[in-house]
């Protein structure tokens, strides 16, 4: 590996994340206006709200941590796309694995998690409170998963994993019950309905987010972007045979996405208790069975 | 050699001139005590070194054994009797003002001296009714009520000790014909059977009272919470080890058989489990001490089941760092006892003390590197060593007593050291002189905790030579009878 | 005269040292230059942490014709190091401001520097025990060491819960001594080879009786389940330094004797072969690590004074590191010996966060704190690294050893183990984040405002530890060598390493690779914050948005009390205090026969009792003897 | 007609920054967040707008529920004294730049409440309106013809200067403030620091100051930011 593709793979890995990202915002809000019968907004409105965002006027920032707050959100999620491999550029994911990559994925939770406290405002602890509960409640699932894959696969490490599904069949007709419940986890990673008590508007005032504003939120968005991709991308990988090109990769990774926003629009919210009691109850449960034939 | 007879003649002829001496000078009489003492602490010196790692024997009124008195020399008994003098020293009444406490103490030892140097059973049995009879009056000078009931306690069940005693030797006698115990140890093959035995069991209990042996030992707290720190030191500290004497002799010298090992093992295992149980509840200083003092008392049954010079040798070690440790501590008891309530924040008015307290109960713990670790160490291997079911459960019951043991005494420590009222002190303040002698006991301890290798083969070398029969039986008895047996 | 004489005589030097000038200011100076020095001592005899033979004491003791010797092995040695560097930060942690505090505060500072030592040397002397007894002497130091230190503190609480602490240490103490005796009464030796003879030559039963008396000796000073009871409470209520002494290092002894006697001379077939395939002696004690990691865990989410939360993720943590070294392969031991390390640094340098929040605040109370960010901004930062250290995740060190141990589950195939340790460290996450949030973010308190940051004396320490838990987690190469030379003297597989991390064919770890990347993607996140963004504006934290509602110094709303209630009004059920149920029915059971006894000796009728004895034990040896003898 | 006020403009070095402007300001059209701040009956008339009838989000307009995010305040109705006053604590809370849209009559005049002693008349005396969509209550297609004529007016503003009336409350932020005291009394305060804002954005001209802000000077706790600090 060169100097140049490793240059390459440091800026575009991000970069695509986010370009790609962006359309799967769009797509997610195009799906639930068309469960609602809206029409939608228009193509850039992402990036609309996100230049508007990062172009605001004021900015008011409750401290150095709420700044450091946002950089970690960012850069945790930056760090992430390099370690999760694309087709053509997966020099640097090699060093990572799985494992560091979903610990990587906890850093921008822990991150925003940080800036929200700084904020001092008691919506956003309540908020954090939630998000951190529902991570520990998605995250038992998604790990349950992540052991199932590797174990299947014998490799800790994305690419080897996609290779075998090149050469054997996909993930997803191999373990089926473990997709299943992957994909139970990635509604809540996501946090969309039903799972998405930490935002709840009406109440706490989207918790996290109350007191983000301009490049603040700004920065949510981007990570929202980030996320979106990431889910997609690492579920494809995981289960549905990655891709050999971007061509065949991303429409699973919109696929994977677009699913649970299917769904999501269909729910009301559970409270956080009963977040925990669903998502360990259930793919937790399809979890272990898959496990129990994979070993 | 001879003159050794003053040991136990010295005393007692003190004990009666001591009345009549104070009917001229009360200074006088208080002084005859410590003074007999002293020259029986000097006798016993010259008579350690002359001994050397022989034996002798005296022989009173003339007499040849099995028929006549016997006294049996040896450094196990010049040990027990240097103690006793030690012991009964330290403990002297200085402040009573009746001359009949000094001769009630000089009994006291005249009997001790007696039992310890003794070589036949019914001089064992007399010394020991007169030693009993000594503890009586002294505890019954008590002018309190909880103290006269305590010792009417002691004294029902001592008297009934007694008996059994007396029907344990009586048993002997029918079954031999002889109650020298060196003639006894010739004809073993007579007592090994269930009478003989049981004779062994009678004499076991009986002395058992005052060796604090379970079941015969609920005399115990009541009488050491009523009488004298000193007493106290002295009683759990000296006299109790003195009936272990007594059956000691028994064990080793005639009934080296299992059956008798394991009656030991088993009273001793309940004496510790029972002792540390009671002593976990108590939260009265004096009565945790007691009971403390019966679970020792069960570890030393424990360690004569062991048999041989090896559990002789265990079984003074025990002794020894038990007067240290208990002797100490009764004696400290003089400075400060009482609820553990009354104890709080003792520490910060005298840290002296409290430190001097944590070393008297580290070393019964047996916390490394103190000497009473290295005791424990060698008796629980020596037990592993026997291997079997019973040792093992006693090595898990010696264990488990440890541990229950730390439970009790730290949560005194603790409240020893917690922060205390400003105004009231737990401390006795008056001048006491058991204080300072505490203080030499633990300094004792410390030294030994250096010299724990000399002092163990010391003790090896003592026991070795006592726990011998053939020794014994060589020295005491004259040829004739040896003759007949080879 | 070997370098472990030297040592020896240098730690017991320094300790009379430190007893004498104890209450002379003097000792401020002096103790952590004699840590230094004993530090000094054991960088000289590094050589046996990269691959070099054992030191070997060139005295030995014969008492009661038990033989005691010493040794150094690179375990020694690695776990001396650790508590080298604890004692030293400790040491000058104390040494400045705090100490004059404690002091004025009526504490016994001396006794709490003698403390220190006394426990640097018991340490050290179990460290190098060459034989049982030696180890067995050395374990009742450590214990009632590190009880003397748990005794300062002046509170009813402190002094209970050291009580409870020695009688669990005794108990421990006691285990071993039974296990002693079990191996001495075979072949009449102490040596440690005699554990894997002896053991080869036992019955099915006394295997199991031998293990698990080895194993509850070791849990009862590590805090495994279920023996963790006293732990917490201990930890927390020791005066400050001491608390980031005895959290880092000192019940870690437990994790050494394991190692050194389990792992080592009973060993992987030795655990394996006892109890069937399906559940034998090795599934028991991951277990009981797995479990050790989650339920303290939880309780510590439960806490609400920093240091009890602290200490209970202490004990959580122990999990992780039996965990992986039960597992037996090169990975999941250097995991497990690893977070040994990692665990100390960050432990100390987290209790001496909450011990400065403390010296300023006079509280470490976490519904009484908030904001202190802008004023104690180092130790904030400190606090930061340390739990993302504690919670593992990277790039601390923390994230290093947790790895690893999950690798092993995950190569071993233990996929319930597997999520049993997620489950942990999510819990620590959630945990740690209330820690720091309700201490240094949040409403900043009207009474806090004049707070300001600790002195140097105080900081040195911890931004050294917190330099530490970052160096070894970027670089764990620095450590590796270290632990493959321990794998390698107790006989395990070793780790192939390198700087970065480790060498595994089916998916390795680099963490200069992948701090690099973290830190680039922060530095992307930066430039995007600073240069495409406006200029930002700070504002007061009661311009804050809450519904409208005019915020005032006079009402407090920092969200701090009962942080999680969703989770808690899920898991809350679940907290049983089935162990504490457990410990007060033994209570309960002594209590019982106690008053048995007690109505034995108040008996009415002693004489009864007499004869009732007597007549017993004739019919025992009428029974035994039987009737002809 | 109110006079123009000068403000000091900061020099742009980039050469591209008129570029950047106009691309933001084009964004910031084309995206807004909008919160609604229902106090009266004209909330009523915001879910068809909002929802598959006549569907904001295709206008770039979608609701938020903090100040902090939002670009539009939209007041719907009459407002009370007491709510006035959270009103204008939200309004303040806001990130320029920020509108503020009145609804209904109430908020142009008092409405059907105009002689009612609880009510403030009219809006744009505490705070600068951009637009009013009156009428009692307005449709909703007036509803999105004037959210439209909002998105316009942003777009247009380089040349019409219709879509800033934000900065005029910085610039005239003694007038809008003497109105608030009046009502409020002399005590009144919002935690937000209008002045100091004004000078960070270099807002300020000389009728930002006057004697209402002295008054508030004289009443005022500090409202100075905690500064991290080592020592």
């Amino acid at each position: 590996m060169n100097a140049l593709h490793l240059m390459a793979e440091l800026i575009f890995m991000p970069l695509i994340a986010f370009i790609v990202g962006m359309m799967m915002v769009l797509m997610m809000r195009k799906i639930s206006a068309r469960l609602q019968r809206r029409i939608g907004p228009p193509f850039f409105q992402p990036l609309y709200d996100i230049v508007k965002l990062y172009g605001k006027d004021t900015q008011i920032s409750h401290g150095l941590i709420h700044d450091i707050g946002i950089i970690m959100a960012v850069g945790g999620y930056i760090g992430a796309e390099i370690l999760l491999p694309v087709p053509g550029m997966e020099g640097i994911a090699a060093k990572g694995g799985v494992i560091t990559l979903s610990y990587f994925l906890m850093i921008p939770s822990l991150g925003m998690a940080l800036g929200v406290g700084q904020c001092a405002n008691p919506n956003g602890s309540i908020g954090i409170s939630r998000a951190l509960t529902a991570m520990l409640a998605y995250d038992i699932p998604f790990i349950l998963v992540v052991f199932g894959a590797a174990w299947h696969y014998q490799s800790t490490s994305l690419i080897g994993m996609i290779e075998y599904q090149q050469v054997h069949q996909w993930g997803i007709v191999e373990m089926p019950l473990l997709a299943i419940a992957g994909l139970f986890a990635l509604q809540g990673m996501l946090g969309k309905q039903p799972f998405e008590i930490y935002i709840a508007p009406a109440e706490i005032a989207t918790g996290p987010m109350v007191e983000m504003s301009g490049k603040y939120m700004g920065g949510l968005f981007v990570m929202q972007t980030f996320q979106l991709y990431t889910a997609g991308v690492l579920y494809a990988s995981l289960f549905l045979g990655g891709g050999t090109s971007f061509l065949t990769l991303l429409p699973k990774a919109f696929l994977v996405v677009a699913l649970p926003m299917s769904i999501a629009f269909m729910f009301p919210r559970y409270k956080t208790e009963d977040v925990i009691r669903i998502l360990w109850k259930w793919p937790v449960m399809l979890g272990l069975i898959s496990l129990a034939f994979i070993l | 050699m001879n003159s050794l007879v003053l040991l136990m003649v010295l005393p007692l002829f003190a004990a009666f001139i001591i009345p009549v001496v104070a009917k001229f000078s009360s200074k006088l009489a208080l002084f005859t005590g410590p003074v007999v003492l002293c020259i029986n602490l000097l006798l016993i010196m010259s008579a350690w070194v002359k001994v050397g790692s022989g034996a002798h024997a005296i022989f009173l009124g003339g007499f040849l054994p099995p028929v006549g008195i016997v006294f049996y020399i040896d450094h196990f008994s010049l040990l027990f009797s240097g103690l006793i003098a030690s012991m009964v020293l330290i403990v002297w009444p200085w402040d009573a003002k009746e001359s009949r406490l000094y001769s009630l103490y000089m009994l006291l030892s005249a009997a001790s001296f007696g039992l310890a140097l003794s070589a036949d059973l019914f001089n064992l049995y007399v010394f020991y009714e007169l030693l009993a009879v000594a503890t009586y009056g002294i505890i019954a000078k008590q002018k309190n009520s909880s103290a006269t009931a305590a010792s009417l306690r002691y004294l029902f069940i001592s008297s009934a000790g007694s008996v059994m005693l007396l029907l344990g030797i009586a048993i002997i006698y029918t079954l031999t014909g002889t109650l020298n115990i060196a003639h006894l140890a010739t004809m073993t093959e007579n007592l090994h059977g269930f009478a003989g035995l049981s004779a062994f069991a009678l004499i076991a209990i009986g002395a058992g009272v005052k060796a604090e042996m379970f079941p015969v030992n609920s005399w115990v707290a009541e009488v050491y919470g009523t009488i004298p720190r000193q007493l106290s030191a002295l009683l759990a500290g000296l006299i109790s080890k003195l009936a272990v004497v007594l059956i000691i002799k028994m064990l080793l010298m005639v009934f080296q058989v299992q059956a008798a090992f394991d009656l030991l093992l088993v009273v001793g295992m309940l004496g510790v489990i029972s002792g540390e149980m009671v002593a976990w509840r108590a939260k009265d200083m004096i009565r945790m001490l007691s009971f403390s003092s019966i679970a020792h008392l069960g570890v030393l049954f424990i360690a004569l089941s062991i048999g041989g010079s090896k559990g002789l040798w265990l079984a003074i070690a025990i002794m020894l760092h038990h007067l240290l440790v208990k002797g100490g501590l009764f004696l400290m008891a003089d400075r400060f006892s009482g609820h553990f309530d009354k104890l709080k924040g003792l520490a910060h008015h005298s840290p002296m003390s409290a430190a001097v307290f944590l070393v008297f109960i580290l070393s019964l713990l047996g916390v490394p590197p103190l000497p009473g670790f290295w005791i424990k160490m060698a008796l629980v291997m020596n037990l592993a060593e026997l291997g079997g079911g019973l040792y093992y459960l006693a090595i898990g019951v010696i264990l488990l007593a440890t541990i229950i043991e730390t439970a009790y005494m730290f949560n005194l420590v603790q409240t020893m050291y917690l922060k205390a009222d400003a105004d009231s002190t737990p401390l006795n303040k008056r001048y006491s002189a058991s204080y300072t002698f505490a203080k030499l006991f633990a300094l004792l301890l410390l030294v030994s905790m250096v010299f724990v290798s000399p002092i163990s083969k010391r003790l090896k070398d003592i026991a070795n030579h006592s726990a011998n029969p053939q020794i014994y039986i060589h020295t005491v008895l004259p040829a004739r009878y040896l003759g007949e047996k080879s | 005269m070997t370098l472990l004489d030297h040592l020896f005589i240098v730690v017991f030097s320094c300790l009379i040292a430190i007893s004498v000038v104890r209450n002379l200011p003097i000792v401020d100076k002096l103790a952590p230059v004699l840590y230094g020095l004993i530090l000094i001592m054991l960088v000289r005899m590094a050589s046996v942490a990269y691959g070099g033979d054992a030191y070997l004491s060139s005295f030995s003791l014969d008492l009661l014709g038990f033989k005691m010797h010493w040794q150094f092995t690179a375990l020694s040695w690695y776990f001396a190091i650790i508590t080298l560097v604890a004692a030293l930060a400790s040491a000058v942690f104390m040494s400045g401001d705090w100490g004059r505090q404690y002091r004025e505060g009526g504490g016994n500072y001396g006794m709490l520097q003698l403390a220190l030592i006394v426990n640097v040397f018991s340490m050290i002397l179990l460290l190098g025990s060459g034989d049982l007894l030696s180890l067995f002497i050395g374990w009742e130091f450590v214990s009632w060491a590190s009880f003397l230190m748990m005794v300062l503190s002046p509170s009813k609480l402190a002094k209970k819960s050291a009580v409870k602490y020695i009688v669990y240490a005794m108990t421990g103490a006691m285990a071993l001594m039974v296990a002693i005796v079990m191996i001495y009464a075979v072949n009449d030796s102490l040596e440690f080879e005699q554990i894997s003879i002896v053991f080869a030559q036992m019955s099915g039963s006394s295997q199991v009786a031998l293990v698990l008396l080895l194993f509850v000796a070791f849990a009862i000073k590590m805090g495994l389940l279920p023996f963790h009871l006293w732990q917490a409470v201990a930890y927390a209520e020791t005066p400050g330094p001491g608390a980031a002494f005895l959290g880092a290092i000192s019940s870690r002894m437990g994790m050494f004797t394991i190692v050194l006697v389990i792992v080592q001379f009973i060993g992987l077939g030795g655990l394996k072969s006892v109890g069937t395939s399906f559940a034998n002696m090795q599934t028991l004690l991951a277990w009981v690590a797995a479990l050790t990691t989650i339920i303290p865990t939880y309780i510590a989410l439960q806490q609400h004074d920093a240091k009890r939360l602290l200490a209970w993720h202490g004990v959580g943590q122990g999990g992780y590191m039996l965990l992986g070294i039960i597992m037996f392969d090169s990975i999941g031991s250097a995991g497990g010996l690893m977070h040994v390390l990692n665990h100390a640094s960050y432990q100390a340098a987290l209790f001496m966060t909450v011990v400065a929040v403390m010296y300023r605040t006079g509280t470490s109370d976490l519904n009484k704190l908030g904001g202190l960010v802008t004023q104690m901004p180092l130790t904030f930062l400190v606090m930061l690294i340390g739990i993302i250290g504690l919670a593992g995740l990277p790039p601390m060190n923390g994230f290093v050893s947790k790895w690893l141990v999950y690798r092993s589950l995950l190569v071993n195939g233990q996929p319930l183990l597997f999520v049993a340790a997620v489950l942990g460290t999510l819990g620590t996450i959630l945990s740690v984040y209330k820690l720091i949030h309700n201490t240094f973010l949040g409403q900043l308190r009207l009474e806090h405002q004049n707070v300001r940051e600790v002195p140097w004396s105080m900081l040195v320490p911890m931004l050294g530890l917190s330099v530490i838990v970052f160096i070894t987690g970027f670089m764990p190469g620095l450590i590796l060598p270290w632990i493959a030379s321990v794998q390698e003297s107790v006989g395990l597989p070793v780790i192939a390493h390198h700087l970065g991390g480790i060498e595994y064919a089916k998916g390795g770890l680099d963490m200069i690779w992948v701090s690099g990347i973290l830190f680039y993607g922060f530095g992307v996140g930066a430039l995007i914050f600073y240069f495409l963004g406006g200029k930002s504006k700070r504002v007061h934290q009661y311009d804050n948005y809450a519904g409208g509602h005019f915020l005032t110094s006079d009402v407090r709303y920092h969200y701090s009390n009962n942080f999680y209630p969703g989770l808690m009004h899920l898991i809350g059920t679940w907290y049983r205090g089935s162990f504490q149920w457990l410990e007060n029915s033994i209570v309960s059971v002594m209590s019982f026969f106690s008053v048995f006894f007690e109505n034995i000796y108040r008996a009415k009728q002693p004489v009864m009792l007499l004869l009732i004895g007597v007549v017993l034990a004739l019919l025992a040896l009428y029974r035994n003897l039987g009737v002809g003898a | 007609m109110k006079k123009e006020l000068k403000i000091k403009q900061k020099e742009r070095t980039n050469p591209l920054a008129h570029v950047f402007d106009d691309f933001i300001r084009f964004c910031q059209s084309k995206s807004l967040f909008m919160l609604h701040y229902c106090t009266g009956c004209g909330a009523i008339e915001l879910p068809p707008a909002m929802t598959s009838r006549f569907d904001m989000e295709r206008l770039g307009i979608q609701p938020m529920v903090t100040p902090r995010q939002a670009d539009i305040l939209l007041i719907t109705g009459y407002v009370s004294i007491k709510t006035l006053k959270r009103v204008i604590l939200t309004y303040e809370q806001m990130q320029s730049p920020k509108y503020v849209i009145g609804i209904c009559s109430c908020t142009v005049n008092g409405g059907m409440y105009w002689q009612s002693y609880a009510t403030a008349k009219k809006l744009n005396e505490y705070m600068p309106v951009d637009v009013y969509i009156a009428g009692c209550m307005p449709r909703p297609e007036a509803v999105m013809a004037g959210l439209q004529r909002l998105k316009d007016n942003i777009r247009n503003d380089k040349k019409e200067h219709k879509g800033s009336a934000w900065k005029d409350y910085f610039k005239r932020y003694d007038y809008y403030l003497g109105n608030q005291q009046a009502l409020f009394g002399e005590d009144w305060q919002t935690p937000t620091d209008i002045i100091a804002e004004a000078k960070l954005y270099g807002l300020e001209t000389e009728e930002t100051y006057g004697k209402h802000t002295k008054l508030l000077e004289k009443h005022q706790t500090p409202l100075l930011p905690q500064e991290m600090r080592i020592k």
